[in-house]
């Protein structure tokens, strides 16, 4: 009971900052901000949901696959974050900096 | 079955092999001990970073982004990894560039780079030296 | 219920992909929002039972077709679609609204999504799933058909892919002609030069 | 050397197991989701991961371009083999039930090499496409 | 409650489809399509557990796999313009020069 | 109401069938000629496996305890219709890159022009 409790708040948990992140990528200005709210999309709100998931499952083959989703997710997604900035950098593109617009 | 389970793991450990994967960087095998502290250390990170972000999407006014340079005290090329992948890994700091002893970020927020600049999370990372 | 709510979502957001991809004229954003189109499609076939064809269009749709066409566009360097010729869309818009219109007459005599009792779902498929099991002694009675049951038919698609490398080993695998002997393009650089 | 620590070192993680994930869905294919078709393009995938973050030359010399081409029509050939073997045991053309003791085993066993080929095959023909794409521009 | 994961999961794929077909830059769009793939993983596992049936996080797992393949494919052509050199030491000997 | 959710799966599917016939005839870039091929050919398969899936039914593996399966058949021509497609897809990007060498151009219009003018 206690379990079907905790992962009920995982999942709402994880399901609104989701929602929240996505909002982040149409309210930031430009691309590197929006990475960051890509990070939460990717980072809490979906260890959020595999644990909520994992509990539904209890101790079985179904948990350890959500375990290897969230090792893969773990390792790939700050790669692919890394990556991104990385190469938008190289390409030219400038980030908008705080610094920049007190100047102006 | 069994057979052809062992089978599989024979091919997969010969194309490794063959494509040079194993070594102490892609299977730490010796940093096992301290990867449970160092995993809830860095979950307490990542929901301290979210609340932060969540907040600064509630009121997209409030960021200030930076783009700093940090120092990298780690000395093998692993633990550097480690180190822009956590940072990475929170939210409100992106790494975009790992140098020899120097990483570029991107942070949301001054107060998010300046944690870093101080150095608190890069004392957490295991340095790990390879033997080569 | 659910499921039915999910499926009509992913279907609209399939149409509005859709229309994403024909309306961008970046070829990059395009083979982009193909990398969704074929996420979304592989999910809507899970939500749809067909679990072997989104494991097969999750890897194949996401995965290498996107970077194949990634691939042909590092060689053409064509990064953007040109359409600056007078563009009529009235004729082939006019073709397709009509051709659509008779299919979607033809969709009223179709029986409803999920009906167990449409012909498609009453002939042969009830013998495979009451009888894969007893004679071949495999659960997934997908794998069962494909490669017992319709054995020859798969060989026939396995032949075909064969071919299909060795068309494209034929056409790619040689050293790429020197652009000077080639008459064609002669001809343009000379027109480009004048 | 390559120098990006960050890709290299993920990647050499990653290809390792997604090479192991693919031969799982390929041998367990007979109970869940999986077969041939996917495990062959899963696999292609791991050694495409290896020549974009490696190198194409490097790949190349994991899998040489003409093991590829005899892999590809192994494939074909097995397939067709295990039907060849059916009709000299006397029963038609790719009927499996006579290569074992029983009409179950020889069926699992039919379906599991076919499905083999079927692996082989693809992953070979897949990687054949990639090289031939990705190698027409090099000098 | 299920039911309001997977809503909660559309909604987030819905507006990152928008910001795909927004744009404005190429990143833009990967980043998107990353966001995208992630969510489309979590989607999968969450019908698993609706359906009842565990297979389907094999899917979702290839999902996670092939996502980070494409995105790499994607970045090493902005980044290097083709795909038979090893784009590690491209990036970096780019660095150099601009350092 | 009922009748327009039965029927919703169809009607996209020729919306897709017509967004994929509609950029094969108007637009005369050829890589965009071949993704309208692949739109078109995801219709046809959302149309098998539309026609396939069986209300409350089962993924066709045999499981304990359940009675209704969806139709498997519809799962297997799709599944090796895909990997043919992507096969058959790296074929013609294959030409496509073959005519961007010898023509210097993957427009249809400017081909079309080279071929008359020679």
């Amino acid at each position: 009971m206690i379990i079907d409790i905790l992962s009920w708040v995982c999942l709402t948990v994880g399901g609104i900052l989701g929602i929240i992140g996505a909002i982040g990528i149409h309210r930031f200005p430009d691309f590197y901000s929006r990475l960051h709210a890509v990070g939460i999309a990717d980072t809490l709100s979906a260890i959020l949901i595999l644990l909520g998931l994992a509990l539904q499952a209890g101790l079985s083959l179904a948990a350890f696959k959500l375990f290897l989703i969230f090792v893969f997710l773990f390792f790939t997604s700050p790669t692919a974050s890394h990556a991104l900035a990385s190469a938008a950098l190289h390409s030219g593109l400038k980030p908008k900096l705080a610094d920049d617009e007190k100047k102006q | 079955m069994l057979g052809l389970g062992l089978a599989s793991i024979a091919l997969t450990v010969f194309l490794a092999i063959r494509m040079n994967l194993f070594d102490d960087e892609s299977y730490p095998f010796h940093l096992f001990s301290q990867f449970p502290a160092f995993f809830i250390y860095i979950l307490n990170e990542i929901v301290k970073a979210n609340i932060d972000v969540v907040k600064r999407i509630m009121k997209p006014s409030s960021i200030s982004p930076q783009l700093v340079d940090i120092p990298v005290p780690q000395k093998s090329d692993l633990g550097r990894v480690i180190y822009a992948n956590s940072i990475t890994l929170t939210p409100g700091t992106v790494s975009v560039a790992l140098s020899k002893d120097t990483l570029t970020i991107h942070a949301l927020t001054k107060e998010a780079s300046e944690d870093l600049t101080e150095g608190s999370m890069a004392k957490k990372i295991p340095d790990v030296v390879i033997k080569k | 219920m659910i499921d039915l709510i999910i499926n009509i979502i992913l279907l609209t957001f399939l149409a509005i992909t859709a229309i994403a991809i024909i309306r961008t004229t970046n070829l990059f954003a395009t083979i982009m929002l193909f990398g969704i189109f074929s996420l979304l499609s592989a999910t809507l076939f899970v939500v749809m039972d067909a679990l072997d064809v989104a494991f097969t269009e999750a890897a194949v749709g996401a995965g290498i077709s996107t970077i194949l066409m990634l691939t042909t566009l590092a060689l053409t360097k064509n990064h953007n679609e040109k359409r600056s010729h007078a563009h009529r869309p009235w004729l082939p818009l006019a073709v397709v609204t009509i051709t659509g219109m008779a299919l979607v007459y033809g969709t009223l005599d179709i029986p409803g999504f999920g009906d167990p009792a449409a012909p498609a779902n009453t002939h042969v498929a009830q013998y495979y799933i009451n009888n894969a099991l007893p004679e071949t002694g495999v659960p997934n009675i997908v794998t069962a058909v494909l490669a017992s049951y319709r054995g020859f038919d798969t060989l026939g698609e396995v032949a075909v892919i064969f071919t299909a490398g060795v068309a494209v080993l034929l056409l790619l695998g040689g050293k790429p002609s020197s652009p000077n002997s080639n008459p064609r393009t002669n001809k343009k650089r000379e027109e480009d030069e004048t | 050397m390559k120098r990006n620590p960050i890709l290299r070192i993920v990647a050499k993680f990653l290809i390792p197991l997604i090479i192991l994930f693919a031969l799982y869905v390929q041998f367990h294919g007979d109970f869940g989701p999986g077969g041939g078709f996917q495990a062959g393009v899963i696999f292609s995938a791991a050694l495409i991961l290896y020549a974009l973050v490696f190198g194409l030359e490097a790949a190349e010399k994991i899998i040489p371009p003409h093991i590829l081409r005899l892999l590809a029509s192994a494939g074909v050939v097995l397939y067709a083999s295990v039907g060849v073997v059916s009709l000299f045991l006397g029963a038609n053309y790719l009927d499996y039930s006579v290569l074992g003791s029983t009409q179950i085993k020889g069926q699992h066993l039919g379906i599991l090499l076919v499905e083999l080929g079927v692996g082989m095959t693809v992953t070979a023909v897949m990687l054949i496409i990639f090289f031939a794409f990705a190698g027409r521009g090099r000098p | 409650m299920f039911i309001v994961v997977s809503l909660a999961i559309l909604i987030t794929m819905g507006l990152a489809l928008a910001r795909a077909i927004a744009g404005p830059t190429v990143y833009d769009r990967i980043a998107a399509v990353n966001l995208f793939g992630t969510k489309t993983v979590l989607l999968i596992a969450v019908w698993a557990f609706i359906s009842n049936r565990t297979d389907l996080l094999d899917i979702a797992l290839v999902y996670a796999l092939i996502n980070f393949i494409g995105v790499i494919a994607v970045l090493k052509l902005v980044t290097v313009g083709d795909f038979h050199s090893s784009s590690v030491d491209k990036i970096d000997s780019a660095k150099a020069d601009t350092e | 109401m009922d009748f327009i959710i039965s029927h919703y799966n169809y009607w996209i599917v020729i919306f897709l069938m017509m967004v994929g016939l509609y950029t094969v005839i108007s637009r005369g870039n050829l890589i965009k000629k071949i993704i309208g091929l692949n739109i078109f050919q995801v219709s046809v398969f959302f149309l098998y496996i539309s026609m396939g899936t069986v209300k409350d039914g089962a993924a066709p593996i045999i499981t304990e305890g359940v009675k209704l399966y969806s139709n498997p058949l519809p799962h297997v021509l799709i599944l090796t219709a895909i990997v043919v497609g992507v096969a058959t897809t790296a074929l013609g990007l294959a030409l496509v890159v073959r005519i961007k060498e010898s023509y210097g151009t993957i427009e249809e219009d400017e081909i079309h022009e080279m071929d008359h003018s020679l």
